[in-house]
């Protein structure tokens, strides 16, 4: 018997594979972009489950990219190389380490998820800030990590079917889960805890649950993103990259998948797109030094955006659709 | 008699200075249907949220099917068969009617996440038997057509019942009631007795009920708890509550202290 | 949005394609908003500055040159996208930049990879140079500069030493380690190791405890920004002891907001704007000029002198060509730069004297070369 | 034992800064129970108000740094401060009101980055020198008082903390004796109930922004006296651990706000002079951490019970 849902998944993965041979062509610059899109896609849909199905509020998900980063790093570093004659070969120690990255990543989300769970709102916010902020300070005296110098010299085994089998695997866990009987825990936690709790489900379990799950993904974004920029730095995993993907999340509608699938691309090609903008002589000057001062135009967006449509540009997750069983 | 489904013996609880519910006692025996009544402020709802779990009692014990359920969380005491409706309804208010009842299923599941994210064929089996006993319920409470609407979206008579719908649906021994009459006209009223008397009879539970309305309470209660000032200061059957002078004294106020 | 950007970076590619027969383009990145974007800033108004000048001398190989720049926003993650777009999307010939050497190492594999020369203006960690042979750098790097500072510090005949650093630069740490190395192998003694953070605006804390371990003189490899603060500090908390720093520390705001606080303190550097050499007089004087009254920094200056490097280079290859660019670049030798006299390596760093510079009486005062 | 003393009194000086910032968070968390990220670069605008408006003020008062030059710059950034406060609550988060709180932080960070990129814009990225409002120097400490001769204490430092300690008094005041400070404890305590008793919550609201900009314009000059170096990042450092003192002394509570920022400042000062400044941040945010768990309400705050 089979479900659609896995039917879907195979076939996305083989058209992956399949594109994957075509990939090579395209420019490096745009290649750049694609990778970017795919590792926003991982986790922001991932950063969903939490913020969004469940109702928590992380702001500190580039810590749990930053572990995965880096413990995948220190993997291929350390076996990568020295497996050239013997069983396995470096695609198989990248996915290996990938996964070790990942569950490096979920370890810490269930040491800090277990105790800061119990927060809510704000509090919890700055609970996973403070996280963020002491796992970068903790690599930046990490010596075997290379310190504040940062971590080089990884090859780039990321590469366009990696990157998003693992986006088309991370949307497939989330929906599924979602979906199910199983996962409808994580709704109700976010539409009322007490309900939730007087219904008979553990709201604790399925907090950190949907944290553990979210920081995996994080995780593997993270080693992806380190086997393609083959460089990482403490710097590069801070409060604005954890703000940035909290903002995909919003952008998208909060527990709409589609949605935040839609926002992280948009979000990843923006930048690059007024970087064009930019360079065009023939717009007026006015515009092009508008273009220029992108943060300034990210900021002014996201007070817009939130004034005008805060549930973001695709809308909220709503109880009419996908009550059937499938 | 058998030892009863649910016991508080001396049970106080104090918040800050202030004793919400004092030594109090009662029993309710297996499928029987308590009353507990008093006017505002009386404590009422602090007993529900003791035998729940969400308070923790200062004092005393709270036994259910001879187990003491105090210091547990509440979907522990949940699972153990006591279910509950909320004063000021609570239902998820981002799902439809139909996800409402199924959520309240989660506890029962047989299988975890790995069978929720393989999708096999026991994962199937076990989500249409959930379907099947949602719809089943929905359908004894004539809520079948609004499956897929938004709960938000229903007459306040049909979330009172929905709620009881979906406290059903973690199949409870006893089913605590928390103002369900609340907002219904008389002749959703008189309905909600009947489905409250069925429920009794049909699920085989025990129910406490928490109202405000006299007719109501009187009219199906076997036995009746009168709280003033988290005390308990009468009980017995509807005729003897309805002529007892400390109950018509704590309704209609005392003369002078 | 992704369609009208593919279709419409297409159209402008065509539209410079007719142009770019006649000029050569050169790819730039650095941080031009965000947190390291002072040093950003400056280093591209060098480069900046000196292309202009080419330019204006008739250009490279009978073209004008085209300096394409890109603002990483000092975030962790562009380079990479940058240099990729300037070497696949503009074509460029090379590429300048970044003063951060955590920038520079992401962006270094990539030109390696694609054999597009790269130089860094002002990235002093060893390990940039190191990721290929495609990868140069004009400043001295930190062992160089930390050994001289040691070397100044002993013939000043002083023997108890505390050490001031920034950890979130590599570059203080990096100082601070060979000053280290360098002070105590000649029988120096190390009396009190401190550390701070850019961005921190109060040093009392670590001040305070160095004033209790009485050095001779305190060794503060940090950025202007800082040290500025820290002179300031230190004085108000009554420390009389003279401060030693690194290049780190030229920056037009370090005697405005220190004012005299630092007075009779002693850096190392690349260049000093107060230097009478004709070069730097007319550097200084263009800079100014073009820059609303700006006074150039050591960031500038190397920006300067990296675009001016390349240029040569070019003019010496006689070709654009990658490989060829490469050789001729690694064949430079003494360039007689704003920040002296410039000989590249085998590692491709740049070896050249450094000033040494000494604070008094409301400026700067040249005090020493030292040769490498 | 000089030394330790040393650093508690650099701990405070710093930590003041600190508490003057933390009361703008705590004040409009109690009104609106949510976390005005922007408030840090408020922060940053009183300096660079100091900046530009700084010399002015000075001038009034003859040549050269006076007390009564740094005065009306102080009085300058505040009102100003308080005015941009103002408005960023009137365009940007009063249009919110009955939104989740998630949208309101999200515009709140969307502001913050404005501000600071705006502000790189437009006063340049560079450090810039702030203008010496007044003649800072270390006070002469008698040899006869014994050991204590040994410790270092500035004018600014002084200066910082009584300033400090004068505007908690005035805010004291008006949070307890005034009409409005009454409106502002009703409006924290039950904003429905409140607006019922015919208080006006939108003007109150605006006082309440008014007030805590204020203070933290008054916490940009005060630092920028003791640290004449500003540039438009400085509000980013300040603003967190503000917000983390803010956090640990009871979010919502004024004097926790103080509290927590002293106590941040002094755990600051410790930390660098007996442990390492790398750990600083990472142990700051230990400590806020170790705190909500045991206490979530923060040192001086009440817990709020659910209703069920």
């Amino acid at each position: 018997m089979f479900e659609r849902s896995k039917i879907l998944l195979v076939a996305t993965l083989l058209t992956f594979a399949g594109l994957s041979h075509f990939a090579g062509g395209i420019s490096p610059y745009y290649f750049d972009i694609l990778i970017g899109i795919g590792i926003n896609i991982i986790l922001a849909v991932g950063l969903n489950l939490v913020n969004g199905y469940t109702g928590q509020f992380s702001l500190g998900h580039a810590g749990f990219m930053a572990v995965g980063a880096y413990a995948s790093s220190w993997l291929t570093l350390k076996y990568g190389y020295s497996m050239g004659s013997g069983t396995l070969n470096t695609t198989t120690v990248f996915v290996l380490a990938l996964l070790g990255g990942g569950l490096g990543a979920a370890l810490a989300g269930l040491i800090v998820g277990v105790p800061s769970l119990r927060l809510k709102g704000d509090y919890l916010a700055i609970v996973t800030l403070g996280v963020n902020e002491i796992s970068k300070g903790v690599l930046q005296k990490a010596e075997p990590l290379g310190a504040q110098r940062g971590l080089g010299g990884m090859e780039q085994h990321t590469n366009f079917f990696w990157t998003f089998a693992f986006a088309a695997i991370t949307i497939y866990v989330v929906l599924n889960l979602v979906g199910s009987t199983y996962g409808r825990g994580f709704l109700a936690v976010r539409d009322d805890e007490i309900a939730a709790e007087a219904m008979g489900i553990n709201t604790t379990k399925y907090k950190v649950l949907a944290f553990v799950l979210a920081a995996f993904f994080a995780g593997i974004a993270g080693g992806l993103y380190a086997h393609f920029k083959q460089f990482i730095h403490p710097e590069g995993f801070n409060f604005l990259r954890s703000v940035d993907i909290v903002v995909m999340v919003i952008l998208g509608g909060m527990g709409n998948t589609a949605g935040v699938v839609v926002a992280a691309t948009l979000l990843t090609i923006l930048p690059e797109f007024l970087r064009a903008v930019s360079r065009y002589e023939w717009l007026p000057e006015w515009l092009r030094h508008v273009a220029e001062n992108r943060m300034i135009l990210y900021s002014l967006l996201l007070i817009v955006l939130m004034l005008t449509r805060p549930q973001g540009l695709f809308g909220n997750f709503t109880g009419k659709r996908n009550s059937k069983l499938q | 008699m058998n030892a009863p489904l649910l016991k508080l013996d001396n049970v106080t609880v104090q918040f800050g200075g202030l004793k919400a519910v004092g030594d109090l006692s009662f029993t309710i025996g297996e499928g029987e249907l308590i009353g507990l009544i008093g006017p505002n402020g009386a404590g009422k709802t602090t007993v529900f949220n003791l035998i729940t779990g969400v308070y923790e009692p200062t004092a005393g014990a709270i036994t259910f099917a001879n187990k003491s359920v105090v210091g547990h969380r509440p979907y522990k005491i949940t699972a153990r068969g006591i279910a509950r409706t909320f004063q000021n309804i609570r239902l998820f208010p981002s799902l439809s009617v139909f996800d409402n009842v199924r959520t309240a299923c989660n506890m029962h599941l047989r299988h975890g996440i790995s069978h929720a994210l393989a999708r096999g064929p026991k994962f199937s089996a076990e989500e249409r038997e959930i379907e099947a006993t949602v719809m089943e319920l929905l359908e004894i409470f004539s809520l079948t057509a609004e499956r897929d609407a938004a709960c938000k979206s229903l007459p306040y008579g049909d979330q009172r019942r929905l709620e009881i719908v979906r406290a059903l649906a973690t199949r409870p021994k006893l089913l605590l009631l928390d103002e369900p009459a609340a907002g219904m006209n008389p002749t959703e009223k008189a309905e909600l007795m009947k489905l409250i008397r069925f429920t009794q009879e049909k699920f085989g539970c025990a129910v406490l009920l928490v109202e405000h309305d006299m007719k109501v309470v009187m009219g199906i209660c076997q036995r009746i708890n009168v709280l003033d000032y988290g005390r308990k200061i009468a009980e017995g059957t509807p005729t003897e509550i309805r002529n007892d002078p400390k109950v018509i004294a704590a309704y209609l106020g005392k003369e002078e202290e | 949005m992704k369609r009208p950007l593919l279709l419409s970076t297409a159209l402008a590619l065509l539209a410079t394609a007719a142009l770019a027969q006649d000029e050569i383009k050169i790819g730039e990145f650095a941080s031009l908003t965000g947190g390291s974007a002072s040093f950003g800033q400056s280093s591209h108004k060098g480069t900046a500055l000196a292309i202009e000048e080419i330019n204006a001398a008739g250009g490279v190989l009978g073209k004008k040159l085209k300096l394409i720049a890109e603002d990483d926003q000092s975030q962790a993650g562009q380079p990479a996208t940058i240099v990729r777009k300037l070497i696949s999307q503009d074509k460029v010939v090379a590429v300048l930049g970044e003063v951060a050497s955590s920038k520079s190492l992401e962006a270094a594999p990539i030109c390696q990879q694609n054999k597009i020369p790269m130089i860094s203006p002002a990235s002093t960690n060893p390990k940039v140079t190191e990721v290929g042979d495609y990868v140069f750098r004009i400043c001295f790097i930190d062992p160089f500069q930390g050994t001289v500072m040691a070397k100044f510090a002993q013939s000043k005949g002083w023997k108890k030493v505390a050490v001031l650093t920034d950890v979130k630069q590599d570059y203080s740490v990096g100082l601070a380690e060979f000053f280290v190395k360098g002070f105590t192998a000649t029988g120096g003694e190390i009396v009190k190791d401190q550390k701070y953070s850019t961005g921190d605006k109060d040093f009392k804390a670590q001040l305070t405890s160095i004033k209790a371990a009485k050095p001779d003189a305190i060794f503060v490899p940090g950025y202007y920004g800082e040290v500025s603060l820290i002179g300031k500090q230190a004085k108000l908390l009554g420390i009389k002891v003279p401060l030693l720093g690194g290049d780190g520390w030229v920056g037009d705001s370090l005697l405005k907001v220190a004012g005299n606080s630092l007075d009779g303190s002693f850096f190392s550097c690349h260049f000093s704007a107060d230097d009478k050499a004709e070069a730097v007089q007319n550097f200084v004087k263009k800079y100014k000029a073009k820059y609303n009254g700006e006074t150039p920094d050591d960031m500038a200056a190397l920006g300067y002198d990296s675009a001016v490097i390349l240029a040569e280079a070019i003019k010496k290859a006689g070709t654009t060509d990658g490989e060829k660019l490469r050789d001729a670049l690694a064949a430079t030798k003494a360039h007689p730069g704003i920040t002296g006299s410039i000989t590249l390596d085998e590692k491709r760093n740049a070896t050249k004297p450094a000033v040494i510079l000494g604070i008094g009486g409301g400026g700067f005062q040249f005090v020493q070369t030292v040769a490498p | 034992m000089i030394e330790f003393i040393q650093q508690l009194l650099n701990g405070l000086g710093q930590g003041s800064i600190y508490a003057l910032i933390a009361l703008g968070y705590t004040m409009v968390f109690g009104v609106l129970r949510f976390i005005n990220f922007a408030h840090g670069d408020v922060f940053m605008l009183g300096a660079f108000a100091g900046f530009y408006l700084g010399p002015k003020t000075l001038r009034l008062f003859g040549e050269g740094p006076s007390y009564s030059g740094a005065f009306a710059a102080l009085v300058v950034a505040m009102v100003l401060c308080a005015v941009i406060g103002i408005v960023i609550e009137k365009l940007c988060y009063r249009p919110l009101r009955d939104r989740p709180k998630l949208t309101v932080l999200i515009t709140a960070i969307g502001v913050s980055l404005f501000l600071e990129n705006a502000g790189q814009l437009v006063f340049g990225a560079n450090p810039q020198s702030f203008p010496e409002l007044i003649v800072d120097r270390a006070l002469e400490i008698p040899e006869s008082w014994g050991a204590i001769s040994g410790l270092t204490i500035t004018v600014s430092q002084v200066l910082v903390f009584g300033v400090t300690l004068l505007l908690l008094f005035v805010l004291r005041y008006v949070v307890l004796k005034t009409k409005m400070g009454m409106a502002m404890r009703a409006l924290s305590f039950n904003p429905v109930a409140a607006s019922l008793m015919g208080i006006n919550n939108d003007v109150v609201i605006s006082f309440t922004f008014g007030l805590g900009s204020a203070l933290a314009g008054a916490a940009g000059i005060l630092t920028s006296i003791q640290q004449p170096s500003i540039d438009p990042l400085m509000g980013v450092n300040a603003g967190l651990k503000a917000f983390v003192a803010a956090v640990l002394g009871g979010i919502g509570n004024l004097p926790g706000a103080a509290l927590g920022g002293l106590l941040i400042g002094v755990i600051e000062a410790l930390v660098v002079g007996y442990v390492s400044p790398t750990y600083r941040d990472a142990i700051v945010f230990g400590v806020l951490i170790l705190i909500l768990i045991v206490k979530p309400t923060g040192l001086l705050g009440v817990s709020e019970r659910e209703k069920v």
